[in-house]
């Protein structure tokens, strides 16, 4: 039979680290898995602007019957294209809006960032760790907000101190905002950005660093201490099986630990053996269910009860958070 | 604002306007001599990628700037050609430059994406680094950044003492003139853009060996055109390329380092504070026109072309 | 050594060759990347240029990449004749985005005819005023406009950030960088179904016709073109330069900001964080390359979109790496460049030193 | 120099030219505009390369294939265009145009002075270029070839420049230095200095040998007439008018300096009527430009008061002020009275727009072209068409046309600055004419210059400008040169009253 074409969209080139790296790795391993069976196209760098809806267009046209779309910007472009070819299926990464033809995915990576939150929280000595956010979105802000309850946890007076650089890619300036959180006593280094110079960052100045995307420990052997992982891996394999057996339908995805969808990267050794345990026991913890980064008592910064105690965040107040919880420092615009 | 905090906003301040620092003072020299260069990121691409290929295979992280500022001088080559031998436009010619090497630089590095290397070491000196405020910033940086302060010098002094700096500044002036009077006009003019496109690409070194030591596509993130805008802003003068790349990497850490202040002022409109203070500054400066123009080379971007 | 030696006119006959040269160029250049890279040189080729326009579709999204790109170049190009070196259409286009979403979000729920003009007419003003202060800074601060408008260029990109993750936010967005989506009220309308192209078609023909009268046939003009090559004259002729700063920086802001109107307010539908992949840089290098003429900028800037459109079909078709697309501009700009030469020039490229060596004749 | 040829696209500006010169002379190299006198001059130096010919320095044949070359056989050159960097001081222009040969570098400014010291050329060696008159420029130009140990050299119009005292001075100069046994190549197109100054004198016509001389046997007009040959009248009579009424009127005219290159003007009064020609004569660089500037309106600084035609133009941009009826021959052709770029019919548009050449803001292509072409046939302006750039122009031609084209517009008051400067005897005729003609149409022509035969040759009224300030005008024919050079020097008659 004719191969499956699968199309990928990638906001920024693939590169070896990163959201879109996360993404390509997908692709090959949906390229391994199934061999034959499908044929994989990627195109990269593509601007969310007006060029997106063509691009979907021109992989729809040339014959592609499943396309994934990973970027935000991406959302109302994949829903038009989506209608004129309503015998593709298209996936679009992070977004809420769907349609027949249309699903959505995306991973929980707070469940990955609550982990680290308490690594972090028991190897910070200052008591301040530095968060690099690109851009204010839910997104972003439910990881510093995990990020800080999972710190918490292990020391409830430990602040986070955020610092936006409003670009998802520009690793001097990344560099820049690390080293400006280290100089302001922060001793545990992490980031929502898409460049491992954070790690370099702390890696030079000697303090820890949280990694995000995937394991960037070659960038920092001695500061890495974990990182927030994304895994497409299985999720794709998914659906590209149904796909080629008929059995796609539009669904909504949002799984995290316990669909393999987020990981941690290893632990490492300087983080005492306890630590490693209770984070493994958590880890478990979270993908049974039992555990829930969001849980109450939860207060936002200014001491507002924002959930009681012992209730569980549903996702619809996840998805569009836009606080802080106490203990960030910074203020955040609404 | 404590005394540490604010030593360590200096230092940092020296550190993000080092490569800033290095591009214009290799654009200063370019433009200097008549040809204006908007090739900048497309230099420090290359300058970033060769840089980094060179370190990642060899380890020598001297080899690796050598092969940055060859990378960035061979770029401005091929820019000179155009529009110093054919007599393009060179504005024109300057983006093409840019286009062509953030392109080829992505397309060179693609399998050296993500790979990393040892970074340049900090040359601490002694118990100076300890003087409050400016210790670090002055007494505990990389060699590049010393090496930036000897480049500074020797280009004040160049451009003061010599006839070396006396002909660029004259071919910058009035080329006919010069070729009449018997100077080499191309000549000159060539290597003061080879001389402007080796620091560049020197800077495209600092960023992937030194700052952040990896190769990623497009890392300058526009950092060339911030230092084409300090030539303008030191209108042609030595001393204030300096003011205006600490300047500006100042008000680019204090955009950082004020977000912590507490000031319910959104990030992105803090993120323009470099900006807006330059152009403020700028608008301090430009009060006296006659010290402003006293310096510009009076043929910047006129093609110019031998008489025969 | 290669000479230069200057014509006594301009020849028309390069002025039409030199740049079928440059394609030509190009397309050898092609050749052997392709080769190099290990593609069918041929099939690549037709893929980057060809096939992007195969059919119908493809031509109406040539048009719809080119028309941003196109506004902005007419407009520096009044500036560059002027000499007056705005490298900020990039941030006049960004605000002439965010003004049209402002007004447009006045109308979501109106179907008032007055809605289309008034939020194109809102983002032309925005571009405008963006670039009025530069000529504001420019003509009473005396600041130098390359620097103010690199400057301003980032500035506007941050005010757009801050619109849309603030005050424009979509408030039914899941706090998502977006506005509301635009009533169709306020949208441009498709010109051809089954397309992409918009009434900015229409917008860009109208520049085209509007500054090439501008450039070719009004005294404005005119003296638009001697403040540019000679202030001095100028003024001995009594054009007031202050007013011709203005009036190219006006023209060009509201250019600029029309080309953010017709991009939120058509293929986008929104104002997002992204309403530019760089549109007003680009706009610089087709100004030029369209020798300032807005005939030639019609045509680079058609030129420029191909390129980018072949891109994105060489990736799709034959899994070309991005970067390609990059080397692939730069080498034909520089082509361009060098070819366009032959208009001014003729090139020598002999090697006649020996004139002194012959005997001399003993006139003394 | 044998068999020199040096062929441009569209002509050939030394056709099979051959030129010799002995040790120690003082050879006058003559003829038109465009002739090719440059042009030979700079082959000789190195600049140019020549199509074909041949040279023999002191007996033996020899290549000149740079300025380089040049200096290091001793020849120095003053171009006919300051080749000055501007932005540089005195000994920075001097120890760059040396190259090499410098010399010593370390004292170069204690044998600058020196030098200018011993030829009477003073200069300050640290001074900027830029802040210098016009004749200091000049010394600048000569002291740095005669830094150097000179044996031939070669002065291209260097007098065109100068005030009657710094040509006197200049003269001494260079007989010194032939004395010294250095031979001079001179240009230029006052025929009287060539035949007080010159042992010899080559004619050039349209790139050709076509006669030498000894100026000493002959006189300016003999040699005029070997230079622009039997068909073009080469004196015309002076008439003398009087004016009919004040058409320009200047009132306490002054203004502040705001840079150090400034002259203040102090408080000028005078006025020019219709049908008059007022010359005002004064050394470079004393106001001249800054009078220019109030009186053309590119300059509004000033303070009290313009009037023209009755009424007060203080506040008046340039372009109102033409349409009182005011035209302006700037002493800038190209880059000032002409966009170098932009072809004639362009420059003829520059100024003449209320012409009849613009229509409710556009442009009339077909009227600007029958305009140019008719300045281009009336004013006998050399060029291959109206397409031609200004800057392909020769001097002559070009300062023809932009008379021309300020003539053209009927202009009620007609303000020119330096109108025959560099420009060949047939053209100077062909200028004065036009001038005398306008006069006698009624117009008011103020003449600022610094050619005094010319003032006393065209103007009906006399004065002169010194340090920014301008003397009681005279009728001409009651102004002693004595006594105008005096004003000049800024001894204004006392008790004299304006006329
Ligand atoms: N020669 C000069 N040198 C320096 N500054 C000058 C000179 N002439 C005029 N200026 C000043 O420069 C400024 C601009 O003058 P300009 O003549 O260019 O304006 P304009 O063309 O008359 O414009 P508008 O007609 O719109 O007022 C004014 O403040 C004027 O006083
Ligand atoms: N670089 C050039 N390119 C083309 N033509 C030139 C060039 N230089 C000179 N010419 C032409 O060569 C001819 C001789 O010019 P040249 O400057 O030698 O004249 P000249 O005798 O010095 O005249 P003038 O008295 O006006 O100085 C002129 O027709 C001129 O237009
Ligand atoms: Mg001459
Ligand atoms: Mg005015």
């Amino acid at each position: 039979a004719e191969p499956l074409k699968i199309g990928f969209v990638y906001v920024s080139p693939t590169g070896e680290a990163g959201w879109t790296y996360s993404h390509d790795e997908g692709r090959m391993f949906v390229e391994a898995t199934f061999g034959d069976q499908v044929e994989t196209t990627y195109v990269e760098n593509v601007p969310e602007g007006a060029d997106a809806e063509r691009v979907l267009m021109q992989l729809a046209k040339s014959g592609h019957e499943l396309i994934f779309t990973t970027s935000f910007g991406y959302m109302n472009a994949t829903l038009k294209v989506a209608k004129k070819f309503p015998n593709v299926k298209f996936e679009h990464a992070s977004g809420y809006k769907r349609a027949d033809n249309v699903a959505t995915y995306f991973d929980r990576i707070y469940e990955a960032r609550y982990l680290s939150g308490v690594v972090a929280g028991n190897m910070s000595k200052s008591g301040v760790i530095g968060y690099i956010g690109a851009f204010p979105i839910p997104e972003v802000i439910r990881g510093i907000n995990a990020f800080t309850l999972g710190a918490q946890s292990v020391n409830p007076d430990i602040s986070v101190q955020v610092v936006w650089v409003n670009t998802w890619f520009d690793p001097a300036k990344e560099r820049e905002a690390a080293d400006s959180l280290i100089n302001q006593k922060a001793d545990v280094i992490t980031f929502h950005t898409d460049s491992p110079a954070a790690v370099q960052a702390a890696e030079s100045a000697g303090v820890y660093a949280v990694g995000y995307h995937s394991d960037m420990s070659s960038y920092g052997p001695t500061a890495h201490l974990t990182a927030a992982v994304h895994n497409w891996n299985d999720y794709y394999v998914g659906r590209v099986q149904a796909a080629l057996d008929g059995t796609w339908s539009s669904t909504d995805t949002w799984k995290g630990i316990a669909a393999n969808m987020t990981t941690m990267a290893p632990i490492n050794k300087a983080v005492p053996a306890d630590v490693v345990t209770k984070v493994e026991m958590l880890t478990k913890q979270i993908a049974a269910g039992t555990l829930h980064p969001f849980t109450g008592p939860i207060n936002n910064q200014a001491g507002v009860e924002v959930l009681a105690d012992g209730q569980v965040m549903d996702d619809g107040a996840l998805l569009g958070m836009n606080y802080y919880v106490a203990g960030v420092e910074g203020t955040l615009e609404q | 604002m404590d005394i540490e905090l604010l030593t360590n906003i200096f230092y940092l301040t020296v550190r993000t306007g080092t490569p800033l620092l290095l591009v214009a003072l290799g654009e200063l020299v370019c433009e200097k001599s008549g040809v204006l260069n908007l090739g900048q990121e497309g230099m420090m691409l290359m300058g970033a990628v060769i840089g980094f290929i060179t370190t990642f295979y060899t380890g020598n992280l001297l080899l690796g700037f050598t092969m940055a500022a060859l990378a960035g001088a061979l770029m401005a080559l091929l820019f000179g050609f155009v529009a110093i031998t054919l007599n393009a436009n060179q504005v024109a010619s300057g983006l093409a430059l840019t286009i062509f090497g953030t392109g080829l630089s992505a397309f060179i590095g693609s399998s050296f994406e993500g790979k990393t290397i040892d970074a340049l070491p900090t040359i601490h000196i002694g118990l100076l680094e300890s003087i409050p405020l400016i210790g670090r910033a002055l007494f505990a940086q990389d060699a590049i950044v010393y090496f930036s302060w000897v480049l500074f010098f020797a280009i004040y002094l160049f451009f003061r003492r010599g006839r070396a700096g006396l002909s660029v500044r004259a071919v910058g002036e009035n080329p006919t003139v010069g070729s009449n009077l018997g100077l080499r006009v191309l000549k000159i003019r060539y290597s003061s853009v080879m001389f402007g496109g080796a620091l560049s690409g020197l800077a495209g070194g600092y960023l992937s060996l030194a700052y952040t030591p990896l190769w990623t596509e497009n890392m300058t993130a526009g950092r060339g055109w911030i230092a084409l805008a300090l030539v303008v802003f030191a209108s042609w003068r030595v001393g204030r390329i300096m003011l205006g790349a600490y300047l500006f990497g100042f008000a680019s850490i204090m955009h950082l380092i004020a977000q912590g202040f507490g000031l319910s002022i959104s990030s992105n409109l803090l993120a323009t504070l470099p900006y807006v203070a330059t152009i403020v500054v700028l608008v301090f400066l430009s009060k006296n026109i006659e010290r402003l123009k006293q310096f510009e080379p009076m043929a910047l971007g006129k093609p110019w072309h031998k008489p025969h | 050594m290669i000479r230069l030696e200057t014509r006594p006119a301009t020849s028309k006959f390069w002025t039409y060759v030199s740049p079928l040269m440059a394609v030509l160029l190009t397309l050898l250049s092609g050749y052997g990347l392709f080769a190099a890279l290990g593609q069918a040189p041929l099939p690549a080729l037709h893929t980057f240029f060809i096939l992007p326009l195969a059919d119908w579709y493809g031509v109406s999204e040539l048009f719809v990449k080119a028309i941003p790109i196109l506004l902005c170049a007419y407009g520096l190009a009044l500036c560059y004749r002027a000499s007056v070196w705005n490298i900020g259409a990039e941030g006049q286009l960004l605000m002439g985005g965010v003004t049209t979403t402002v007004m447009a979000l006045q109308f979501t729920q109106s179907d008032s005819a007055w809605a289309m003009p008034l939020t194109v007419l809102a983002g032309i003003a925005g571009g405008a005023a963006w670039a009025g202060l530069v000529a504001f800074m420019k003509i009473k601060l005396n600041t130098n406009e390359t620097l103010t408008t690199i400057m301003m260029n980032y500035i506007a990109l941050n005010l757009l950030l801050w619109a849309v993750y603030g005050p424009l936010k979509d408030p039914d967005g899941y706090n998502f960088p977006e506005s509301a989506l635009f009533g169709d009220s306020t949208l441009l309308p498709i010109l051809f179904d089954g397309t992409r192209l918009h009434l900015g078609l229409a917008f860009a023909l109208l520049a085209l016709v509007a500054t090439w009268v501008l450039v070719s046939k009004s005294f404005i003009g005119f003296q638009i073109q001697v403040i540019g090559h000679d202030p001095a004259a100028a003024r001995m002729a009594g054009f007031s330069k202050n007013k011709l700063v203005l009036t190219v920086l006006l023209i060009c802001g509201g250019l600029s900001g029309l080309a953010g109107a017709v991009e939120v307010a058509g293929p986008i539908g929104q104002l997002v964080p992204h309403i530019s992949p760089g549109y007003g840089y680009s706009a610089i290098i087709v100004a030029f390359l369209g020798r300032l003429h807005p005939v030639g900028i019609t045509l680079a800037g058609l030129l420029m979109a191909l390129i980018y459109i072949g891109g994105e079909m060489a990736q799709i078709t034959i899994g070309l790496p991005n970067a390609i697309t990059g080397v692939f501009q730069g080498l034909i700009l520089f082509y361009l460049l060098s070819c366009d030469v032959l208009i001014r020039y003729r090139i020598r490229t002999d090697f006649n030193f020996a004139w002194f060596a012959k005997p001399a004749q003993g006139e003394r | 120099m044998t068999h020199i040829s040096k062929r441009y696209p569209g002509c050939i500006a030394n056709d099979r030219i051959s030129l010799a010169i002995d040790d120690g002379e003082i050879h006058a190299l003559l003829g038109e505009n465009g002739a090719g006198k440059s042009t030979l001059m700079k082959i000789l130096y190195g600049v140019t390369k020549p199509d074909e010919g041949a040279l023999t320095w002191n007996g033996t044949p020899t290549r000149i294939d740079s300025p380089a070359d040049a200096r290091a056989l001793g020849i120095g050159m003053v171009f006919q265009h300051f080749s000055l960097f501007e932005t540089l001081t005195v000994r920075e222009n001097i120890e760059l145009a040396l190259g090499d040969q410098v010399g010593d570098s370390a004292n170069l400014a204690q044998r600058i002075v020196d030098t200018s010291a011993r030829y009477g050329l003073p200069l300050d060696p640290e001074q900027r270029v830029a802040t210098l008159s016009t004749g200091e420029k000049q010394r600048v130009e000569i002291v740095r070839c005669l830094l150097l140990d000179i044996q031939l050299l070669i002065l291209d119009e260097p007098t065109s420049v100068l005030t009657p005292q710094e040509v006197e001075r200049l003269f001494e100069t260079l007989r010194l230095l032939s004395q010294e046994g250095c031979s001079i190549l001179f240009i230029s197109h006052k025929l009287h200095e060539v035949v007080s100054l010159c042992d010899k004198a080559t004619i050039l016509r349209h790139g050709q040998v076509t006669g030498q001389c000894r100026p000493q046997e002959e006189t300016a007009e003999s040699i005029a007439r070997m230079m622009v040959g039997d068909d073009i009248p080469i004196s015309n009579d002076t008439q003398r008018a009087t004016g009919t009424g004040v058409f320009l009127d200047i009132r306490r005219l002054s203004t502040k300096a705001v840079s150090t290159f400034e002259v203040a003007l102090k408080n000028i009064n005078f006025n020019v009527q219709c049908g008059e020609i007022v010359g005002i004569a004064g050394v470079a660089g004393n106001g001249q430009e800054e009078l220019l500037r109030a009186l053309s309106g590119e300059d509004t600084r000033s303070t009290q008061q313009l009037w023209i035609d009755g009424h007060c133009v203080d506040a008046l941009s340039p372009l109102q002020r033409r349409r009182l009826g005011l035209a302006f021959v700037p002493e800038d052709r190209l880059g000032r009275g002409a966009v170098p770029e932009m072809d004639l019919n362009q420059n003829t548009l520059l100024t003449s727009f209320d012409s009849g050449l613009v229509r409710r803001g556009f442009l009339r292509p077909g009227a600007i072209r029958a305009l140019t072409e008719r300045i281009i046939a009336k004013y006998k302006v050399k060029t291959p068409s109206a397409d031609a750039s200004a800057a392909s122009l020769s001097g002559g031609n070009l300062q023809k046309f932009i008379i021309g084209r300020e003539v053209e517009q009927q202009p009620k008051l007609l303000i020119m600055a330096h109108p025959t400067w560099g420009v060949d005897i047939g053209a100077q005729v062909a200028i004065h004419n036009t001038i005398f003609a306008l006069r006698n149409q009624g117009c008011a022509v103020l003449v600022v210059s610094e050619d005094l035969d010319e003032l006393y040759k065209i103007c009906d009224r006399l004065g002169a400008i010194c340090d920014g300030a301008v003397s009681p005008l005279r009728l001409t024919d009651q102004m002693p040169l004595a006594q105008l050079g005096r004003a000049m020097a800024g001894d204004f008659d006392a008790n004299e009253e304006a006329a």
